[in-house]
């Protein structure tokens, strides 16, 4: 045991900053992904049609799916960095519950892609044709989706993190555990929009994502002790 | 049992026999790929195992 | 208790050897089983009150949706049991597991699609046992996936028992997501265990074939497992007497 | 905080995490996650009219007519408590019956459902015919049992 030994939360707090820090510095590729949402949201209309009432009725979905393939996009390269120049490996050797740090990692991603998809979502909705009455709806799921999706993706990150062509693997790795979410998401907001309480898909994502938050660090620094200690 | 009956399965020949054929298909698939597993791996112990034999001699 | 008995059956020769003698067995046992169970569904059991002669299909259909899911479960109590104790061998097996698992899923989902297409009148439809089925097959690929995708055995070991482990966790959120999302799927016959609503002449090939299959599988594991351990044993001095 | 007290902690944060999980699962038990409306709340006004909906229920018995020289046929649907009326053209898979169990995807038109697809929900019943005859006013009764209280 190390003699003395910076307080947990203080450490999370520490990674957390430090990675607000290094993103300010990469703009351009954090925007990346919310760029990507917007491009592909705006191809459903011209693929299917320009009519907005026909529009709507797979709006909730299609705003769904861009979601999560954008937050998807940044995700391979979430541990890639920090493992090549061994900041993990001082990280899982500091003693401090590797957990907590992974948490605060991903939380700082969340806030980096996931919180600007579920600002950007009214207005990529209303292209869509949602009414404004499903907004609130829309971003809250998203607000819960986008979050387990980030420690979910977290987990599947970790285990790709020393694989060649990660990107596909994690996808593949992700979007199957992902489909619950994208069943609730897009039910609530087709709920609220016919008129029904979304309170019953919106409380199962808000079930999933405190299932995550408290599961997946586990599985998440067992990931990163794998692709560490050889 | 008249054998014509039979094959005409009530007139789902078409989808019971397909049903049945991939039944098959995947079970001898499964056969020949856990045996070329195994045999595989032996073939390559043996040959290790001669050459360590021929490397000591 | 004594555990000497476990850590002697978990070593890799011994376990060759076993996985050896119980293979032959396994197979004569389940080709008798699954030849006997396909004469019985196919000639013997009467035909359905509503289905005709295409309820035969069940005879495939269900053990196999059976098997996937009984696949799934033996891989990843595996792959906790190689990554709690660090036992290889444990990793092996779900190794083994994996294709075994996605070919039977695979059969499932077809042999489901062949039946659906007459009774329902669709190949396919969004309904809840299907989409969770697919899912299972997706992850059953992933895992395969994963576990190519690392040169060092060890490495792919553990990661994918990480991922068969995430996996079993959200396999039942992923069943009761697509539960309530669309459903047109009859609920499950046999578990109904009080009063089975499968006629006896019907039910009896039913269990002889998931019976055969489970035998298949057990032949299947223990070929696949000794080609494992071989692979993965390539130094020891144990294969010298052994090959 | 030693290293112990620091485990507890985790320990019931996630014990916690897992607690609320639960609440929220079992309370969106309680709210309507149905996929399709029953007769009944298409009666009541539940459904609406503007978009392509599901209503399933059973085939209400001698309600099947086809219209000649044409592949359209007309049904009710019912939930033993509501009935509705429905049109659909088109060949209707094998194990459409009266007394059956449906799921027809369409629109409303009027009091009529207009369906676009109509698909057989069989049950998990699995019986030589000789036998389904025998046990028929037993399963029946067991049938409309069940289906009323879904």
């Amino acid at each position: 045991m190390t003699a003395v030994r910076t307080p947990t939360l203080a450490a999370a707090k520490l990674v957390f900053q430090r990675d607000m820090t290094l993103a300010w510095r990469r703009w351009d590729e954090v925007a990346q992904p919310l760029i990507f949402y917007v491009v592909v949201t705006t191809m459903f209309p011209l693929a299917t049609t320009p009519d907005l009432s026909a529009l709507r009725e797979i709006g909730g979905g299609v705003v769904w799916v861009a979601a999560l393939l954008a937050s998807l996009l940044a995700l391979e390269a979430l541990f890639r960095a920090d493992v090549e120049d061994g900041t993990t490996e001082q990280w899982v050797l500091s003693g401090q519950p590797l957990g907590y740090l992974l948490l605060a990692k991903v939380a700082a991603h969340w806030v980096l892609t996931g919180l600007p998809l579920v600002i950007m979502s009214p207005i990529v909705g209303t292209g869509l044709g949602l009414p404004t009455s499903a907004w609130g709806v829309l971003m809250a799921s998203l607000l819960l989706g986008t979050g387990t999706l980030s420690i979910l993706g977290g987990i599947g990150a970790a285990l790709t993190v020393g694989v060649r062509r990660g990107s596909v693997l994690l996808s593949l790795l992700v979007l199957p555990l992902a489909m619950p979410l994208l069943i609730f998401g897009s039910r609530a907001v087709s709920m609220q929009m016919d008129g029904d309480s979304p309170a019953g898909p919106l409380q199962l994502l808000a079930a999933i994502f405190f299932m995550a938050l408290s599961l997946g660090p586990i599985a998440m620094s067992a990931a990163i002790r794998i692709s560490v200690e050889n | 049992m008249d054998l014509k009956e039979f094959f005409e399965m009530g007139g789902y020949a078409g989808y019971v026999w397909t049903s049945y054929g991939l039944t098959a298909l995947i079970l001898l698939w499964n056969w020949w790929a856990a045996r070329r597993s195994e045999a595989e791996a032996q073939t390559a112990a043996r040959r290790r195992n001669e050459l360590a034999l021929e490397r000591s001699s | 208790m004594s555990w000497t008995w476990f850590h002697k059956l978990a070593s890799p020769p011994h376990a060759y050897r076993i996985l050896g003698s119980l293979a032959p067995w396994f197979g004569w046992a389940s080709l008798a089983l699954i030849l006997l169970a396909t004469w019985w569904g196919l000639v013997k059991a009467p035909a359905d009150y509503q289905q005709g002669d295409g309820f035969r299909i069940l005879y495939v259909h269900a053990p196999s949706a059976w098997m996937s899911m009984f696949t799934y479960v033996v891989m990843a109590v595996a792959a906790g049991v190689g990554l709690v104790w660090r036992i290889k061998l444990a990793h092996a097996a779900a190794a083994a597991c994996a294709p075994i698992g996605a070919s039977f899923t695979f059969l499932a989902l077809a042999t489901g699609s062949i039946w659906g297409k007459p009774m329902w009148g669709t190949w396919w439809v969004w309904d809840a046992r299907l989409t969770s089925e697919l899912l299972l097959l997706f992850l059953y690929l992933g895992y395969m996936a994963l576990r190519a995708s690392f040169d060092d055995p060890q490495r792919a070991d553990r990661a994918s028992a990480v991922l068969a482990l995430v996996g079993v966790i959200n396999v039942p959120i992923i069943h009761y997501s697509v539960n309530w999302w669309s459903t047109l799927h009859q609920p499950a016959s046999v578990t109904k265990f009080d009063k089975p609503s499968i006629d006896l002449a019907m039910l009896i090939p039913l269990f002889l074939m998931i019976i055969g299959f489970q035998l298949y599988f057990g032949w299947a594991v223990s070929r696949r497992l000794r080609g494992e351990i071989l692979r993965r044993e390539r130094n020891a001095n144990w294969l010298k007497e052994a090959a | 905080m030693t290293p112990r007290q620091k485990r507890m902690v985790t320990v019931v944060a996630i014990v916690a995490g897992v607690g609320i999980a639960t609440t929220f699962a079992l309370n969106a038990f309680n709210q309507n996650l149905l996929y399709y409306y029953s007769p009944t709340q298409v009666h009541a006004g539940e459904a609406p009219a503007s978009r392509a909906i599901r209503v399933g229920g059973l085939v209400e018995n001698g309600s099947l007519a086809r219209k000649p020289g044409s592949m359209e046929v007309t049904f009710i649907l019912t939930d033993y408590a509501q009935k509705v009326p429905v049109s659909y053209t088109g060949v209707l898979p094998d194990l459409f019956r009266e007394g059956q169990g449906v799921i027809a995807r369409g629109r409303m038109d009027g009091n009529r459902f207009v369906a676009e697809e109509v698909l057989a929900k069989h049950d998990e019943n699995y019986m030589p015919p000789e036998v389904a005859d025998s046990l028929k006013p037993h399963l029946d009764a067991a049938n409309s049992a069940g289906r009323r209280s879904t």
